[in-house]
């Protein structure tokens, strides 16, 4: 048979009439479009039953209390905790953002050890065994004490069980990070005696007079700051905020003081001379030469020089002392930005000897002078010679920048062995090539941190960290808080990881040591542990899941010792050459120290803090002669140099680059690092005579057409 | 599968006959074009309508037989299983949890079945995978309690009129799903022009949607639904 | 090779070099149809569109082809409903690009949504008050109705005209055209309209709102007539284009002349109304909304007030003038620089109802959004261009396109 | 439209005064609502934030400057007149958006959105996303997303729902224990995250709420504008850009002139005049 064109024609038109009239082409015009609802590649989240849980967030010192909403056990949102004493509710971005910190891509998934310049990974068994056999060799040699601890300024038992576990072993070389809550206690020494620390009333003060402490930028415990500051205005309460720059803090106070940046002490000084001069000031118990302080800033810090120095008018210094002294419950309040770095001992001193000659001390609303009376009741550790030779030594150096130059000075190692635990040292410090050269200086360097970041790549072995999310632990609310609250951070979901809560890990090495060093840490676990140490306060952490330590104004009134500034110590001066000064600015959108921030958090920064991978430097008009706004322009600094873009700013003061803390990180986190640049890596450490405070407000530094 | 076969051969040989009887007529060759259009029509037509649907549908047997009428008949009734939780939520199909309340790894009965799931799921205190017949797409919401304790008067329905009766199934059907959209088959209907008999044979938007125009003169605005 | 299929006794380049400008045509096309599929592969992240500028070129380009495929619905009104009998001579050419330019808008529109699989929702799920679901059904519809008008033309060709169904069926179709041409313009009135009313409606957006009448913005009606002014300008542009490269004759100047006279008359009202409108916008919609006239024209790297008088002016008042007299419009040269001018203005006029309503800041702390179109998004929209081209090729090589070819080109020596 | 007799009018208004700037509202909305992130956020107009939070100067020179922070959910218009028509709903063509006359929230659903984007270009204060990119997570992430909000797809168009799921799991609560929902147990992800107590959320139409006694709205059309309903008779609060028409349910709240000045635009003299006047019976409000 023939089959032709017409054939094939009829087929071809059979079949088409043929599916035309049945269901496929509707089905499948229907279904594919619901296939586009439901692609595979979109994920669908569980449901199941919601429930939610308390605990407390170990971010940052401010400890706020979290609650956790879990879908079947499942984390999904971190809120902040109604009727918490410290935050009441509020909660800042990080501590919502935190789900992210558990499948952070730069987690540190198991223990690892370096080979060569790459990590691999190993058992927590063989990581124990390879750390305690290190130890035993350091200790060994017979010299115990060259073993070291770099921790992050937060108190707590795993940061006292670390610092338990160094006792034993026989060393005094413990240093904390630059912290709001080390400066505090270090200006409480040198002021009303050691042991002590301030706290600012800030929840009942009328009056506050903020010396660049940034208030709602991160200072202190940020969330129970916010709470207070937000709460003023219907305290018909004012803040004062005396700063170079307009930050969210002088932009949300009643009045702005622009200053020019490091002369902060100049002014408190100046207005206590004014105090003193008017006799507006509060006889207390004044001793260690009050008089000679009296004559020295009435001499050196009359509204006149003041004003030369700060740039402030001297008529305005005159009538902000009286207004500070009419007020009826006014504070004075220290720590540019967060208060933990560049800042120096006048300056705080300064401030508090302000709130001293008011009469503020341990009044409503004033500055407490609180016995940080440790809630914490280890058992006597035992000794062995070793441990009592150790624990009779004096530390090596007073400060973590001072460790690091003398790490980096002497020809043979200071420390042989280095803990780092939740702190990194390599980005946050000033000048990070030398803390990262004095890092190589040490021979063997053990990281407790959950994060490969910048310090954990510098290390030898990472014992890993399980995050907030995962571990038990007690966390006390950090610096210039009126009250101590101790909060409970509980396991919200197992380690996602192979990772171990740092007591843990440190009660293994131990045991792993054996002799009196286990001994001291006799626990299985550390969770046994801060059930035994947390003492009286356990069932109210394990039951309320908090337990206030301290609060209101504490009894009588300390005594105030001027020898200090009765010598009127030096001012510091920014080091480097160039006509502009570049200054750190706290964002609080951004993590300053460690952990980095979240990609949610990165997220909310403004593009003209942020553009790409390029970071923006804020800068007066006045002073960008030739540089256009949004334009690229080189900054220049003795320290190094950096490609940036440029937002002019009519808030910051001229001649003033402000540069923000917490970008230019180098670990792997497409999310997070490889933007911009660290500000740490451009000013070089500035030491304090005396605190040993790395004291360096900015550089001077240059900005040029690029 | 054969049935269609059949049916799709019957369709080529009659137009094959045809067109043996029609050759010598026609040289140009055109009725043999007609003969072909007709072939293929009926092939392509019954193919559009019995073999389609079987190739749009996977099928899967649950993991293993469950007995609704014996269960409610020990339990009582629906929500004895599928209970509300405190916060107004449904708890929908049971986990192993709850089943445990009744059931050990020793089972109660001597159905095979109870078997499968003492040694497979109790023991292993694993979750029964099951398949769920009227499991809506994700950006469904439905609130059960807004069905059934609405304050209204008119938000008291029970589960039958949605879900059938299937409490007094005793085998569990296989679950049939679409290739494409991976729906299962009861949202769109059985019929595969999704022609219903019963307001259960069906769990569409328009299903929803009628049920509400009925009940309170309005769709619903979108939110009510969607999420 | 091919010549069984090319019109009886019209002359026709050689097959191969025919086919070489299809080459080089179907050469861009490709490039186009190539960012088309990353397009649709990819989704949008392939665009410069961002959330500021949700409609941009592409949105554009639809605007504009259906502006000057205008031409279609309004010479065949005038044609069939008129009976400007002359007017034949042009009008299956005007169906073509008409055909031509609104498959473009709907292939178009087809790459510019987000989910192209779902874009049937707009017809299923129709929304009574957005302009854009009118304009979804009366394009649609309308494309319908100019493949019918094209048909005939199509059946025309020598070899499918030999089969006397076909042949009857042109025939037929020829007759009741008048029909189709009358639905043809009343669904174009709505959906040029309605393309209008798109940006009228906009009341968060005070550059394109515009006052209402009954339920229709004055931007529904300004684009209609727009369309209807300026499309046979389009229809006229592209007959020259063909002329020159065929270099032929192909249209009688008085059948050219004729729409050309009326189109520049349709130009100058249209001015006069568009003039009304912007005046009233500037002096009173805008203010009203605590806008002046200088936020839409300054502090911005690109739009000044010379688009304004781009567009009014060198795009339409001068346009309109040329045309309307007798002396310039009978003038080839002005003749062309008018029609070029119109199509021009027509396409600024489209722009600025698109790419410049989402430039424009609306809140006091808002920045101006400038935008610059990626290559897919550019390859996407010359592609039909090149589909346009190779169309009007083949149709004119194998269709009786012009009936007066053949008479203007007696003295048949023309061999481009 | 239901004649629903005791429908809600969920509003917001936020203290600019009291608001830090701190980007907590931003961060709950995102992890609320399964709001993906880029590894590059920093191109603002192609970067997903339902709530975003402007920053405003009062463009005078040092030490004069003054800044406020601007948080901007979206506004659930109920457009010209009060009657429903939002810009954005009034244009969808696939009816994927709408105005619940019940609640007064503007909804907006993915799987019926076909991206045509007609609505962003619509809406005046860039509340509304597109999905340019599919949404993915760092391996291990999707499992904190929350089943309560549905992931969006590529190529659909998303905004802020007043947190539209926490409202439906309030109301789910109430039905069981067979009362009606008190009005704080339904308030939004970055209403109860602000750390500065800025942002208050409730039922406009409930005169016991706090944030119908701070907004007070004026039931009757302005007298200057019909097109505006609503308008606060406050002389604290403003809107923004209610001079369109749009008739926003987000009130801003400051004591600052040139912060509420800023809320709008003006012709030159025009704010003396209007600054001072306060919907139609603020004389007797």
């Amino acid at each position: 048979m023939k089959i032709d064109r017409r054939s094939f024609l009829g087929l071809g038109l059979g079949a088409a009439a043929g599916i035309a009239v049945s269901p496929v082409g509707v089905k499948l015009t229907d279904d594919s479009s619901i296939w586009t609802q439901n692609w595979p590649w979109t994920p669908v989240p569980e449901d199941g039953e919601i429930s939610y849980e308390n605990s407390v967030c170990s971010l940052c010192p401010g400890s706020c209390g979290i609650s956790v909403r879990k879908i079947k056990n499942r984390p999904v949102k971190i809120e902040g905790l109604d009727e918490y004493p410290v935050n009441d509710g509020g909660i800042c971005l990080h501590g919502i953002a935190g789900l992210q910190y558990l499948y952070d891509p730069a987690r540190v998934k198991s223990p690892m050890r370096k080979n060569g310049d790459r990590f691999e990974p190993i058992s927590w068994d063989e990581a124990i065994s390879l750390v305690s056999g290190k130890l035993a060799d350091v200790r060994d040699s017979g010299a115990p004490h060259t073993l070291g601890l770099i921790s992050g300024g937060a108190g707590g038992s795993v940061t006292a069980l670390f610092k338990r576990f160094l006792d034993a072993f026989g060393s005094p070389n413990v240093y904390a990070m630059p912290s709001l809550e080390d400066n505090l206690s270090l200006t409480a020494a040198t002021l009303h005696g050691a042991g002590n620390t301030i706290g600012f009333d800030l929840e009942n003060a009328d009056l506050v007079l903020s010396f660049g402490a940034g208030l709602i930028e991160g200072w202190g415990s940020p969330m129970a700051c916010f709470k207070a500051n937000s709460a003023r205005r219907d305290r018909h309460a004012k803040l004062y905020q005396i700063e170079p720059r307009l930050s969210n803090t002088a932009a949300n106070a009643d009045r702005w003081i622009p200053i020019k940046p490091g002369t902060e002490a100049d002014l408190a000084l100046g207005l206590c001379a004014v105090l003193l001069k008017k006799n507006l000031f509060t006889p207390g118990e004044f001793f260690g030469g009050f008089n000679r302080f009296a004559a020295v800033v009435q001499k050196e810090y009359a509204p006149e020089k003041v004003e030369a120095v700060t740039g402030v008018k001297a008529a305005d210094i005159e009538k902000l002392a009286v207004a500070f002294a009419k007020a009826k419950m006014p504070v004075a309040v220290p720590g540019k930005g967060r208060g933990d770095h560049g800042q120096n001992l006048k300056e705080f001193a300064a401030v508090q000897t302000l709130n001293a000659l008011a009469g503020r001390l341990n009044k409503e609303g004033g500055a407490f002078v609180m016995n940080p009376d440790s809630y914490l009741a280890f058992p006597e550790a035992s000794m062995d010679d070793a441990a009592e030779a150790g624990a009779g030594q004096e530390k090596s150096v007073g400060s973590v920048n001072e460790l690091v130059d003398t790490l980096n000075a002497s020809a043979k190692p200071v420390l042989n062995a280095l803990f780092v635990y939740n702190a990194n040292p390599c980005y946050t410090l000033r000048d990070t090539k030398r803390v990262k050269e004095a890092f190589k200086k040490v021979p063997f360097v053990v990281s407790f941190s959950s994060f490969m970041d910048e310090t954990a790549m510098a290390s030898d072995v990472i014992l890993p960290a399980s995050t907030f999310l995962e571990r038990l632990e007690d966390v006390p609310t950090g610096g210039g808080l009126a009250k101590t609250v101790v909060g409970l951070t509980r396991p919200m979901v197992n380690p996602i990881f192979d990772t171990k809560n740092p007591g843990d890990a440190l009660i293994l090495l131990a045991q792993a040591m054996g002799g009196t060093i286990a001994e001291s840490c006799a626990w299985d676990t550390y969770d046994e542990c801060l059930e035994e140490v947390a003492g009286d306060i356990w069932d109210a952490l394990s039951e309320d899941g908090y337990a206030v330590v301290s609060e209101g104004a504490p009894m009588g009134t300390p005594g105030t010792d001027f020898s200090f500034l009765a010598s009127n110590p030096a001012s510091v001066q920014a080091g480097g050459n160039g006509d502009l000064l570049l200054v750190p600015i706290d964002n609080i959108r951004l993590a300053g120290t460690a952990p980095a921030s979240t990609p949610f958090a990165v997220k909310t920064v403004s593009d003209r803090v942020l553009s790409g991978t390029d970071i923006v430097v804020e800068i007066n008009p006045e002073t960008a002669k030739g540089l256009k706004d949004c334009g690229y322009a080189v900054l220049i600094t003795s320290q190094g140099k950096a490609r940036v873009k440029v937002n002019f700013n009519e808030g910051i003061m001229p001649g003033v680059i402000g540069m923000v803390k917490g970008l230019g990180h180098t670990f792997d986190n497409p999310y997070v690092a490889g933007k911009g640049v660290n500000v740490n890596d451009l000013i070089g450490p500035v030491i304090e005579p005396g605190s040993g405070m790395d004291a360096a407000f900015g550089i001077k530094a240059t900005l040029s057409k690029a | 599968m054969s049935e269609i076969e059949n049916k799709t051969e019957n369709g080529s040989m009659d137009g094959a006959g045809e067109c043996a009887a029609g050759e010598p007529k026609d040289d140009k060759g055109l009725g043999l074009g007609v003969i072909f259009f007709l072939g293929a029509f009926l092939i392509c037509f019954l193919s559009g309508w019995l073999l389609f649907p079987k190739l749009l549908y996977s099928k899967h047997e649950q993991p293993f037989n469950f007995d609704h009428k014996l269960h409610t008949e020990e339990a009582g009734d629906c929500e004895s299983c599928h209970f509300f939780r405190e916060d107004g939520t449904f708890s929908g199909i049971p986990d192993l949890a709850s089943c445990m309340e009744c059931h050990t790894d020793e089972p109660m009965g001597d159905t095979e079945d109870e078997a499968i799931f003492a040694e497979e799921y109790v023991a292993k205190e694993k979750e029964v995978p099951w398949f769920v017949y009227s499991r809506q797409p994700d950006c469904v919401y439905f609130s059960h309690a807004a069905h059934m304790m609405g304050e209204n008067a008119k938000g008291k329905m029970d589960c039958k009129t949605c879900h059938g009766p299937i409490g007094e199934s005793t085998t569990s059907r296989p679950y049939e799903e679409n290739r494409l959209t991976g729906y299962s088959r009861d949202i769109w209907g059985k019929n595969i022009w999704g022609i219903k008999k019963n307001s259960w044979d069906r769990m569409k938007m328009d299903d929803c949607a009628d049920c509400h125009v009925e009940m309170d003169g309005h769709k619903g605005y979108c939110f009510q639904c969607h999420k | 090779m091919d010549s069984a299929l090319i019109p009886e006794g019209a002359k026709r380049c050689p097959f191969p070099k025919f086919m070489l400008g299809m080459a080089i045509v179907g050469a861009v096309l490709l490039w186009g149809v190539y960012a088309m599929f990353l397009c649709w592969f990819k989704g949008l992240n392939q665009t410069n569109m961002d959330d500021y500028y949700g409609f941009a070129l592409w949105i554009w380009a639809d605007l504009a082809v259906i502006a000057v495929g205008g031409g279609a619905f309004f010479t065949g009104l005038l044609k069939y409903i008129f009976k400007i009998d002359e007017l034949k001579n042009i009008i299956n050419f005007a169906v073509i690009i008409g055909f031509i330019c609104y498959s473009s808008a709907l292939l178009i529109l087809a790459i510019d949504i987000g989910q192209p699989l779902r874009g049937w929702f707009i017809f299923w799920h129709a929304n009574v008050h957005s302009m854009l679901t009118e304009v979804a059904f009366c394009l649609s519809c309308y494309f319908a109705v100019l493949t019918i008008e094209f048909i005939p033309n199509i059946l025309e060709n020598r070899q499918l005209n030999k089969v006397s169904f076909f042949h009857h069926l042109a025939h037929n179709m020829h007759g009741v055209m008048a029909v189709f041409a009358a639905t043809g313009a009343f669904l174009s009135f709505f959906h040029q309209g309605s393309l209008g009313g798109v940006a009228g409606v906009m009341f968060g957006r005070p550059f394109a709102f515009r006052e209402h009448i009954l339920i229709w913005p004055w931007t529904f009606f300004l684009f209609t007539w727009s369309a209807a002014a300026f499309g046979p300008c389009f229809t006229l542009l592209v007959t020259k284009i063909t002329e020159a490269i065929t270099g032929k004759k192909l249209v009688s100047d008085k059948t050219v002349n004729l729409l050309a006279k009326i189109s520049g008359w349709m130009i100058t009202t249209y001015m006069i109304a568009k003039i009304i409108d912007t005046v009233y916008w500037a002096q009173v919609t805008a203010p009203s909304m605590g806008f002046t006239l200088d936020h839409f024209y300054s502090n911005n790297a690109f739009y000044g007030y010379w688009i304004l008088f781009a567009e009014i002016i060198v795009g339409g008042v001068v346009p309109g003038l040329l045309l309307i007299f007798k002396k310039t419009r009978e003038n080839p040269i002005a003749l062309l620089t008018a029609i070029t001018l119109g199509v021009i203005g027509v396409c600024l006029n489209r722009w600025v109802m698109v790419l410049q309503i989402m430039a424009v800041p609306v809140m006091p702390f808002d920045t101006w959004a400038l935008y610059i179109p990626s290559w897919q998004e550019v390859a996407t929209t010359i592609l039909p261009v090149a589909y346009g081209i190779m169309l009007i090729a083949v149709s004119y090589r194998y269709l009786p396109v012009f009936p007066q070819e053949l008479e203007l080109n007696k003295p048949a020596q023309a061999t481009e | 439209m239901i004649q629903n007799t005791k429908a809600h009018k969920f509003g917001m208004v936020i203290d600019l005064d009291k608001c830090t700037g701190c980007g907590s509202c931003m961060v709950s909305c995102m992890a609320e609502n399964n709001v993906p992130f880029k590894e590059d956020e920093s191109r603002k107009k192609d970067s997903i934030t339902w709530m975003r939070v402007y920053k405003l100067t009062n463009g005078k020179s040092f030490p004069d400057t003054e800044v406020v922070y601007m948080p901007r959910p979206c506004q659930h218009c109920s457009g010209l007149g009060d009657h429903g028509h939002s810009p954005c709903v009034s244009v969808c063509p696939a009816t994927a958006t709408d105005y619940g006359y019940d609640t007064g929230i503007v909804s907006q659903i993915y799987t019926r959105c076909f991206g045509c984007r007609y609505c962003m270009g619509a809406c005046p204060y860039h509340a509304r996303y597109f999905n340019w990119w599919d949404p993915t997570w760092p391996e291990g992430m999707e499992s904190y997303l929350s089943p309560n909000v549905s992931p969006r797809m590529r190529g659909v168009v998303e905004k802020c729902s007043f947190c539209y799921h926490r409202y439906q799991l309030a109301r789910e609560k109430a039905y069981v224990e067979e009362r009606e929902i008190e009005e704080n147990e339904y308030q939004t992800a970055c209403t109860t995250a602000c750390p500065a107590d800025a942002i208050i959320f409730g039922d406009l139409n409930n005169p016991a709420h706090q944030v119908h006694q701070i907004v007070k709205p004026d039931p009757h059309p302005d007298p200057r504008n019909h097109k505006v309903v609503g308008k606060s008779r406050n002389p604290k609060v403003f809107r923004l850009l209610e001079r369109l028409g749009t008739n926003t349910k987000v009130y801003y709240m400051s004591e600052r002139e040139w912060v509420r000045k800023a809320g709008d635009s003006y012709l030159d003299g025009e704010w003396d005049e209007v600054k001072n006047h306060h919907g139609s019976s603020s004389s007797h409000g």
